[in-house]
């Protein structure tokens, strides 16, 4: 595969052709906020957190869809783009109820560890609050509304991995919800396989493992990796970070 | 960009001969097996199929969406999630009346808003929503096109121009009252029946 | 069929209309169907019984003759006489119309809409030249005036660079709202390999306040067809669609009518116009979804999706429907191709300004005292149109505003009026050209209210997927709606603009980067009008409540430390 | 595994109090308890000997620890805990506000609406009634009765009726938080709060 080579934040870089930006600048150690990316997902490009500036493009472009190419200047921190994130994130919470003191994914969850990073310490906007219901009918999981972000992890993990489909949204806009099947209680799905890929992938605490109490939820994404190594490439490595 | 743009049905569609008849026996479906037939059972075809169940039934009750999803061999929710997507399909049975408030921008220059709300106090029923006892569907447009005759209102498929919110509860009032319809009722904006389509 | 079919056809014809002494045009469409037009048809239909007119007059339904708040309108063409149009037309006007002017060659001059006011005199027609002249429904009326010559003389006489390269020529943009060069995106379409293409004719009018293209396509449909098949006969494509929205069942209706009508005589379909070019047209029925004017939305529809955009690149030139390079027009440009070929490039460049050529069609309404459908030069100003086609103001009341192009657009104030129509012109104004929707606003309106207005539709449009656009739209129009019931403060302005700002830059597709456009264009232009809100609980044109007091009252600023705390925020911007 | 979650909570990194006795003034501190838990007061509390230090430099001049019944003029530093849920609320904070050089907003609670904000999704109405006029404990409404502190028709998170300097988010935060905060408040100091000291929760 050819390697191109791109500037990013005035630092030559080389990249193979094709990479895209993200997973570029995560080799080079620059960390950027993403919420609806995940490896070993398709990327959907919609939590706008990973935009970066490129010269000669007037509009922002997000790194988890933008493939490196020969030639490309690329600026990942400048001030206009720190503080759409911090907007970005302000946005977010405000959206829905995170009240992360009372949330099983308190301590481990994304968004609240990004808004940290970003030093998004209070929300200008007002809260919207809505009312939102909480599925705990499934045997094993709980879905909480108030926690949803709607990054459609949940979706694709469903479609792509396991190929149930499961998951989608509903309606649009500030109304968009997920749903399982047609909008039924997730407890009674019947293309549901149980198999809790959804939950693992969630970054948020939105999609639990039952009986989760405050802050006692933790997630494993590596099963993803491990699912896609051996499709793709046929290697099945039992590892221990993948035992637990 | 998997989910959106993936070129390929994810099953392979089956050919005209079609899949089981709805157990019902319900002539209606007969409609849907028809535009399922003329798109060969694409999935794509989703969007036409749903026009016409709504067309045929009036509004997409789960039953239906359940038959569509099965034909097409798409998951339930998927199916779920186009028809919440656009504002076209109820999912909801319509009041035996209906009477639509544009709300385009010309109409609301115009003060529409006055209407909707003058509507919604006399009929205790918010836009978007049928009156208790069935009779009314109170809803708004985002433009009639019909931006000259501004602020517009259509009552049962008629388009009724330049009210103001007195006229406009005068005539919603005459319709719940099995008053005849206006002399202006017009073929032209009655929805495209299925058999044409 | 082949080119001397065509002629034949078409002279056939216009023999057929030549035999009658007088025709009487009804125009059908909506505005004027609501106005009492069908009892009017009526009226004129019993008139022409009743005084045994039938072998020499025929009435003809058609579709928009422009003038819609004048409704319902009607054209009268005697042979050998100049067209007069008829405005305000009721069943009596009609009958007397049949037994003065018709019979008597009297015209019944107190409803006669004069052809040399500036209504007419200042709009020149292109686009809408048939519209309001044919049967909608007739192929022959649409051939007769010269249908199907266009796409029959580039699939003889042109190669597909050439047709590219004469629509470039012309200097056409796109009619949709963006004004992306035409022949260039054909072009890229053209060049990309691929074993299928398609065309598109974005229908999907989903601006509030615009109606150009559910009259052209209710009008005239058959020259969409055509200019569809001319693209794709450019671009190498054998498959075309139309996106029609959902609200517009007459105009389906018709373009379906219309796409059988073509295919039976062989000018549509396999090897039409005896070439070896196919080209089918499919219609696809939108349902309800402004985003779905937004090309990769428009597409996952048509592919039966939920209309949600995905970042571009890849454009669709590159990769549209099904993966395949896909053209994207507007129906009102896909209108303008065939004139083109027909008249030649230059002929159209010739119209118009240095950047922005031809006519364009513009939607006006609100309050001016003629509404309707207009098609002028690109460069007519603003005052034109409002105070010379337009009328001015009802009741002599002072302009305010004029609102262009949706809610994408933005308000233009009093002192722009002069300004030349025309794509740059009105992005230097911050607003857009859009697709031709001409709001015009008087005193009674307030910016505040309708930037209210326009941010609570595209709120309710977003189509969820970025989160600064589905959260964003929301606070804004809460931000928005605070200043309007009173609570609001000068510092929420600030958060106000701010987040405009973010908003636009930061959204995955149009609808999100325009969305704040209406805001944004008030504050430049009516920021008196957004503080007298907030700092004298005063809304001049008397539309908002203001009855709620802002919860944190004006801070008096404590005075600082000596050594300045600064706020986490500001620090930690690295 | 870029996606890694990064532990939150590393070794706490105290700043250390840079205290010199000197003749300087001693600043005037107070702490506000809104509507809260009183959490993020007993976190204070648990500053433990570190509390002899902040004694060296401030005074407490207003605390629901300290019995002073009005909120003083010219105080420099106020932590002001819990969200503002009623007049009484209100009417604090705006007068803590007019007296204070510095307002820290200070715990989960003031900077987010937190718990307490849950009511918000509900409705004023419909919590009234659930909670107090058919649950066990029947109580007099607050517009009814005087006594009671009418409840606002939201929660709000203090930023939003006054303007606020420095958010120490946490629920409660950590003692270790709150020195970073204090211990550069009281000497004038800029608040530097790593991302690991100031999530919420």
């Amino acid at each position: 595969m050819a390697v191109v080579t791109l500037t990013i934040n005035d630092e030559l870089v080389s990249a193979q052709e094709g990479q895209t930006l993200l997973s570029v600048l995560r080799e080079h150690g620059i960390q950027l906020p993403t919420l609806c990316h995940l490896d070993g997902l398709s990327e959907r490009g919609g939590c706008r957190l990973c935009l970066v500036e490129i010269a000669g493009n007037n509009k922002l472009q997000p790194a988890c869809v933008t493939p490196a190419v020969e030639g490309l200047v690329v600026r990942t921190h400048s001030d206009r783009l720190v503080k759409y994130r911090k907007m970005i994130l302000e946005l977010l919470f405000s959206e829905r109820n995170h009240v992360c003191a009372v949330c099983v994914m308190n301590g481990n969850c994304e968004l609240q560890w990004e808004a940290a990073k970003v030093g998004m310490d209070h929300v200008r906007y007002d809260y919207l609050n809505p009312s939102l219901p909480v599925d705990a009918s499934h045997e094993r999981f709980t879905l909480d509304h108030n926690r949803c972000i709607l990054c459609t992890r949940c979706v694709r993990v469903c479609d792509e991995i396991e190929g149930a489909h499961v998951w989608d949204l509903m309606g649009r806009g500030a109304n968009s919800m997920m749903i399982a099947d047609l909008n039924r209680p997730w407890g009674e799905s019947q293309s549901c396989t149980s198999c809790g890929k959804c939950v693992q992938v969630c970054p948020t605490g939105a999609l639990a493992q039952r009986g989760s109490s405050v802050a006692e939820m933790e997630k494993q994404h590596d099963f993803l990796r491990w699912i896609l190594d051996g499709r793709e490439k046929n290697v099945w490595e039992y590892t221990d970070a993948k035992s637990n | 960009m998997g989910v959106l743009t993936d070129p390929k049905p994810r099953v392979k569609p089956r050919n005209a001969a079609g899949g089981q008849a709805h157990p019902s026996g319900d002539p209606r479906f007969k409609l849907i097996d028809r535009t399922l037939k003329r798109f060969s059972y694409q999935q794509d075809a989703l969007i036409e199929v749903l026009h016409t169940a709504q067309e045929a039934f009036g509004f997409l009750e789960d039953d239906l969406l359940v038959y569509v999803a099965h034909q097409l061999k798409l998951p339930l929710s998927w199916v779920y999630g186009v028809a919440t997507f656009y504002h076209f399909f109820s999912l909801a049975p319509q009041g035996e009346h209906s009477c639509i408030i544009c709300m385009g921008t010309a109409c609301y220059v115009k003060r529409a808003a006055e209407i909707v709300s003058a509507l919604q106090a006399e009929f205790g029923v918010e836009a978007g929503n049928t009156t208790a006892d069935g009779k009314l569907s109170l809803n708004t447009a985002r433009c009639l096109g019909s931006c000259g005759l501004a602020p517009v209102l259509v009552m049962d498929g008629d388009v009724v121009a330049r009210q103001t919110p007195e006229e406009a509860l005068a005539r919603v009032r005459e319709l719940l009252l099995g008053a005849a319809r206006t002399p202006e009722a017009m073929s032209e904006l009655t929805p495209l029946s299925a058999t044409e389509a | 069929m082949n080119r001397a079919d065509l002629a034949a056809m078409a002279q056939r014809e216009q023999d057929r209309q030549d035999a009658f002494r007088c025709r009487v045009l009804c125009c059908a469409s909506t505005p004027c169907l609501s106005s009492g037009g069908t009892a009017v048809r009526e009226a004129i239909e019993k008139a022409i019984k009743d005084g045994d007119l039938d072998a020499d007059v025929q009435v003809v339904s058609t579709g928009c003759m422009g003038p819609c708040s004048r409704g319902p309108v009607v054209t009268l063409k005697m042979r050998g006489a100049e067209d007069v149009v008829y405005e305000q037309v009721t069943p009596e006007a009609a009958t007397r119309i049949i037994q003065e002017h018709v019979a008597k060659n009297e015209p019944v001059k107190e409803f006669v809409f004069p052809n040399d006011a500036p209504f007419f005199a200042k709009q020149h027609k292109v686009v809408l030249a048939n519209s309001g002249q044919i049967d909608p429904e007739s192929l022959e009326d649409y051939v007769a005036r010269g249908g199907y010559t266009a796409l029959a003389h580039v699939l003889r006489e042109m190669k597909p660079d050439e047709v590219c390269e004469s629509i470039t020529r012309s200097g056409l943009r796109g009619r949709g709202g963006a004004g992306y060069p035409t022949g260039i995106k054909w072009d890229l379409v053209r060049k990309s390999q691929s074993d299928k293409k398609y065309v598109v004719a974005n229908g999907d009018e989903g601006d509030p306040g615009a109606y150009m293209d559910r009259s052209l396509m209710e009008s005239d449909p058959h020259r969409i067809l055509e200019g569809m098949a001319i693209a794709g006969y450019a671009v190498g494509a054998e498959q075309g669609f139309i996106y029609v929205r959902g609200e517009y069942p007459v105009a389906a209706k018709r373009l379906e009518r219309a796409i059988r009508a073509a295919e039976r005589r062989g000018l549509l379909g396999s090897r039409m116009v005896d070439s070896q070019f196919n080209f089918r047209i499919d219609i696809r029925i939108g349902a309800g979804a402004f985003v779905c004017g937004e090309e990769t939305a428009l597409m996952a529809s048509i592919m039966g999706k939920r209309g949600q955009p995905v970042p571009r690149p890849p454009y669709p030139s590159q990769s549209g429907l099904w993966g395949k390079p896909t053209l994207i027009n507007n129906v009102e440009t896909f209108g303008s191709i065939a004139p083109i070929i027909l008249n030649k490039a230059e002929w159209f460049a010739a119209i118009g300004t240095d950047k922005s050529k031809g006519t364009k069609i513009f939607a006006l309404a609100g309050d001016v005292n003629t509404t309707g459908l207009i098609e002028v030069p690109m460069g007519i100003t603003l005052r034109e149109i409002v105070y010379d086609i337009g009328g001015g103001i009802p009741d002599d009341r002072a302009f305010k505003a004029v609102q262009t192009g949706g809610p994408s657009g933005g308000c233009i104030p009093a002192q722009y009026l002069d300004t030349p129509v025309d794509y740059e012109s009105l992005r230097a104004l911050g607003s857009i050209v859009g697709s031709g929707g001409l709001i015009i606003m008087d005193e009674r309106s307030c910016m505040v209210d309708v930037a209210k207005f326009f941010l609570d539709f595209c709120a309710d449009e977003s189509c969820g997927k970025c989160a600064p656009c589905r959260v964003g739209t929301v606070q804004i129009y809460k931000l928005l709606d605070k200043i309007t019931r009173g609570a609001a403060t000068l510092a929420d302005l600030e958060t106000l603009r701010e987040l405009c700002v973010m908003v636009q830059e930061t959204s995955l597709c149009g609808l999100g980067q325009n969305a704040p456009n209406p805001v944004v264009s008030t504050l430049r232009y009516f920021y008196d009008e957004y503080e007298a809100h907030i700092r004298k609980h005063k809304c001049a044109a008397g539309v908002c409540a203001l009855n709620e007091k802002p919860m944190s009252p004006a801070v008096v600023a404590p005075p600082r430390p000596k050594r300045k705390v600064a706020r986490l925020d500001e620090l930690e911007a690295v | 595994m870029p996606n890694r979650i990064e532990p939150i909570h590393p070794e706490p990194t105290l700043p250390g109090a840079k205290v010199v006795i000197s003749n300087a003034p001693k600043v005037r501190l107070a702490t506000v308890w809104l509507g809260g838990c009183s959490g993020c007061h007993m976190s204070f509390l648990d500053l433990d000997e570190k509390l002899l230090d902040l004694a060296e430099l401030a005074d407490l001049v207003y605390s629901p620890i300290a019995d002073i019944k009005e909120f003083p003029h010219n105080v420099d530093v106020a932590l002001v805990e819990g969200a503002i849920c009623n007049n009484d609320h209100l009417e604090l904070a705006r007068q803590v506000r007019e007296r204070s050089k510095i307002v820290v907003s200070f715990g989960d609670c003031a900077v987010t609406g937190n718990v307490p904000s849950l009511r918000n999704a509900l409705g004023l109405d419909d919590v009234l009634t659930n909670v107090y006029h058919e649950g066990p404990g029947k109580a007099p409404h607050g517009s009814a009765d005087h006594v009671m502190p009418q409840l606002l028709p939201k929660v709000l998170p203090l930023h939003q009726v006054v303007q606020v300097d420095v958010f120490l988010p946490g629920c409660p935060p950590s003692p270790e938080r709150i020195w970073a905060a204090v211990s550069s408040l009281i000497v004038g100091d800029a608040v530097i709060l790593e991302p690991a000291m100031r999530t919420f929760g």
